[in-house]
């Protein structure tokens, strides 16, 4: 295993401790494993935050700031956090307001996150949940967990917290994450396995010539394994998948992420966004708004995944509202 | 079963956890996401400590105990089943006698798996700690007048059967799902570390 | 080879097509190979260009924009760019007040880029240079082409766009430059080699347990093959070699990047931050500001580098200044 | 040497370039950063287009125009010393005579050295172009009494010994002195690039 690290075992404590000297305007609670916007909580703003496992940086620590996220609490790798550590980042961003926690549809993730807003519930702190499972690679049926939260999470924390900060109830930020998700299709496929600290190998084996086609962002195998091909067909398998499963109306206006996993340099990055750009604008999507670069990752996997979230005036608006993230920031 | 062979149930699992936690790992890699002997190990040292720290007065006590820290520590989808499992064992079991019986310890363990049910929501046949669970219970209950020693035995032997059953099926539980027929021909990491708590439990009571 | 490409020939030209697509703010000519801003030419504004490599990403055409470079002209991968190209793009930034040509110094870019200069002259444009040799893992003596050009350029192209966005003249905007980059040190350390879609296999072999220690930005191998270390040792190689080439008084501010060289997860490179801060602390070193990610890649190497930058205010005030590229944005 | 002489060199050139392009980028691949093969390829087709198109008159044209072609095509350290030199030699030619005899060839191969060495500031036995470069002229020179096909003979063979003893040099320009000590042992990709143009000419003169 080849990684600047110094014990498997302590990896995300001591990112955690580059994350706090990184970041002076956030708070970083290393022992508890919470990132805290510096001025959290703030009465009657209702606190948004979200968490799962680490690996998945900059998700969900680079995007505690002004008008994202008020909290992160990262898990070991691919572990979501447990009830103890969501509840004290709801107790930190509780300003009376409630709190919106924003969860990716994993099984672990959802019951630490069920148990934490009991917890929370019992402290009469009031927790509406927004539930993120946009990958259409797994099929919404009785054979699986239900879909993976994958890239349209970073939207959805987005849109929340701009409207967070703009003083809207919690049922409202709430429900404008659940219409993100609800609006939103992302699909995934990798080039090589990532390597876990803890594992120190890689997850799986795959062939020079060959992919895996609908993986998810935990490392785990994809839905199939194909021939390597060319990223203008890699794009078309995408972008088919996605508006398969969730049509788009010609005319639509959408957000689109082409997002990489965190082993796939940007040059590649960008060769698929203008790919995927050209089928969009073949299918009469209008792209109103794009991100291309590493956002939602698995740890050093070679990879990309492609994020469509059907977009309308509210949260273009809410999309382009000020941003002041470690990882994401404008306007401000 | 008494406080200290409670206790020495718990140490067992955690030593059995420590050993295997490599195994348990590998066996996620190839149809999850690789933690779930780390994950484990973590909680489970974390019990043995909190257990020293708590000194429980009674069985129950011990396994509400074990249920609480594993909840806390171990995170993912094992912290919140089997942490929730060992809360609902404990609190089956009488609440202020220092000893259970055979019997009494097999209504608590149904009761664990009905809480991990509960939580879960996976059946048999899933493809998870339910396969071996499922089956360690319905042991345990039928040995149960044979006393602890050999409903213990025959529980981790079903529970090493379920375990094994699991390699054929087709995942619809858990990160395993996603891979689909994939999932098949892999053996549950929950499902063998279930096996291990049951035979961790044969071991000290044999 | 495993890419998300379709003809390892026209890599550049069609991730340039991605990049028009993604960032319609920005003017691309995809066959000169030139990425401008909107805004270009200005009259009376210095224009501020640099090129090189394509590779490399998102250096240079990912710091085009507000307050930062006016254009960029990404050659073929790794490979510096034609005179004609470098023309092409100083003359669309020329707005009568000179352009400035950041350079990287390796043999090829500086050939053409001076080449090119003397064909704007040869136009009545003046050009002013700045080069770039920040890399301490090469000993500037006799025996090489000098010291590489590596992560101090994204510093010296932030201040540099800054004081040109502010109305300095070409001297003084080529002076500031200069100024950064003999203030600046990095040193590099690679895990793997990188594959050029061209070769298609790795640069080089390195085994399981040893890592290239001095590497550049061109998948070169490096000064030594060493055994790989914890994080905290190789941070701690890393903050020697650049203070032992450039050594910093105690209570000096610096602005400190760490950079990913494509393959290294954001995890690993905040891990090392920790590590690279609490050394420098140690060392007197006042970190004023930080950038932490993948900034000056090497394709999909596996791998870091660390710059560290002598600030004073007027650096400082520089950096701090608005700033809106695709990679690197704020205020604004 | 005529017009019709000098192109067949650069259309040799460029076949060679084109089947070698894979081994020049290996062998950059070693020491540099695995471009020059792809880099050449790329810009010697261009010449033959830009030939093509431009029909030149003299020999000298045809040779500017391969340098000026190089330089705007090919990028790198090779686009603007081989551009350079192409030009340099080309300029060095009688402007107005559609033939060059063998001496006058060497005067002009000599102009190319030195354009090289003005811009790259590299000297033998630094590990580049001129290691390969001045031998073949020295070679030339020597046989051009000989006439043009002994002059080219004597010149790539010069060349290839040139090319080879880089091997054993450290280099001290370009990429590969980034690598200090551990660029021994390598064969230059530049010298044998070089090597490919001296060949070239040889072979069309023979
Ligand atoms: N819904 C469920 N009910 C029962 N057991 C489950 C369920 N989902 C997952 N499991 C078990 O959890 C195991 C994985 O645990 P672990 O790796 O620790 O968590 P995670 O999947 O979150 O990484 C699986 O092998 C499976 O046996
Ligand atoms: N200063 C120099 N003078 C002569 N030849 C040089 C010089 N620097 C580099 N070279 C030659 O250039 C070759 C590399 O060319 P190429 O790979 O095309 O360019 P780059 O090094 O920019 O990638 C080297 O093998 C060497 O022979
Ligand atoms: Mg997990
Ligand atoms: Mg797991
Ligand atoms: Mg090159
Ligand atoms: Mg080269």
């Amino acid at each position: 295993m080849k990684k600047f690290i110094n014990d498997p075992a302590a990896v995300v404590r001591e990112a955690l401790a580059g994350v706090a000297a990184a970041h002076p305007d956030l708070r970083v609670d290393i022992e508890q494993q919470i990132v805290v916007r510096a001025d959290a909580p703030r009465a009657g703003k209702v606190g948004v935050l979200s968490g799962g496992g680490s690996g998945h940086e900059p998700l969900h620590g680079g995007f505690v700031g002004l008008g994202m996220l008020d909290a992160a609490c990262p898990g070991e790798v691919f572990t979501s956090p447990v009830p103890d550590q969501i509840l004290a980042a709801t107790q930190a961003v509780d300003g009376g307001a409630g709190v919106v926690h924003i969860v990716k549809n994993y099984t672990g993730d959802v019951m630490n996150f069920q148990m934490a807003a009991e917890l929370a519930s019992d402290e009469g702190i009031e927790v509406q949940t927004v539930l993120v499972d946009d990958d259409v690679a797994v099929e919404d049926s009785t054979w699986t967990a239900g879909r993976r939260g994958t890239g349209a999470t970073l939207i959805v924390e987005k849109v929340t917290g701009a409207l967070a900060e703009a003083g809207a109830s919690a049922a409202a930020v709430a429900a404008a994450g659940s219409r993100v998700n609800e609006q939103s299709a992302s699909f995934a496929i990798a080039l090589t396995a990532c390597t876990t600290p803890a594992a120190g190998k890689p997850g799986f084996e795959l062939p020079d010539d060959e992919m895996e086609v609908g993986v998810g962002i935990h490392g785990e195998p994809g839905r199939r394994r194909e021939k390597l091909r060319p990223a203008r067909e890699i794009a078309a398998m995408t972008v088919e998948a996605i508006l398969g499963a969730k049509p788009l109306a010609a005319g639509t206006e959408a957000i689109v992420l082409v997002n990489g996993l965190g082993g796939t340099p940007l040059i590649e990055l960008y060769l698929l966004y203008g790919e995927v750009a050209a089928l969009l604008d073949k299918a009469g999507v209008q792209v109103a708004r794009n991100l291309v670069g590493n956002y939602v990752t698995s740890l050093d996997m070679a990879g990309m995944s492609v994020t469509v979230c059907r977009a309308d005036a509210e949260i273009l608006r809410l999309w382009d509202a000020p941003v002041r993230t470690p990882a994401l920031r404008w306007g401000v | 079963m008494d406080v200290a062979l409670a206790r020495s149930w718990i140490a067992a699992i955690a030593a059995a956890v420590a050993e295997q936690a490599d195994y348990l790992t590998q066996l996620d890699s190839a149809i999850g996401d690789a933690d779930h002997g780390v994950n484990l190990n973590r909680g489970f040292t974390a019990v043995v400590t909190a257990l020293d720290t708590a000194d429980p007065r009674t069985v129950a006590e011990v396994l509400v105990k074990t249920g609480t820290t594993l909840v806390s520590k171990v995170g993912g989808a094992a912290g919140p089943l089997y942490g929730t499992a060992f809360r609902a064992i404990g609190k089956a079991l009488p609440a202020d006698s220092s000893t259970v019986d055979a019997a009494e310890l097999g209504v608590a363990l149904r009761a664990g798996l009905a809480a991990v049910q509960k939580l879960g929501a996976a059946v048999p046949g899933d493809k998870t700690i339910v396969d071996a669970y499922g089956p360690a219970v319905a042991a345990f209950e039928e040995a149960a007048d044979d006393g602890l020693p050999a409903a213990a035995r025959a529980a981790a032997e079903a529970a090493a059967e379920g375990m094994r059953a699991t390699t054929e099926l087709h995942a619809r539980k858990g990160r395993a799902s996603y891979l689909g027929p994939r999932s098949v021909g892999h053996q549950d990491p929950g499902a063998t570390s279930t096996w291990l708590i049951f035979q961790a439990l044969a071991d000290v009571a044999a």
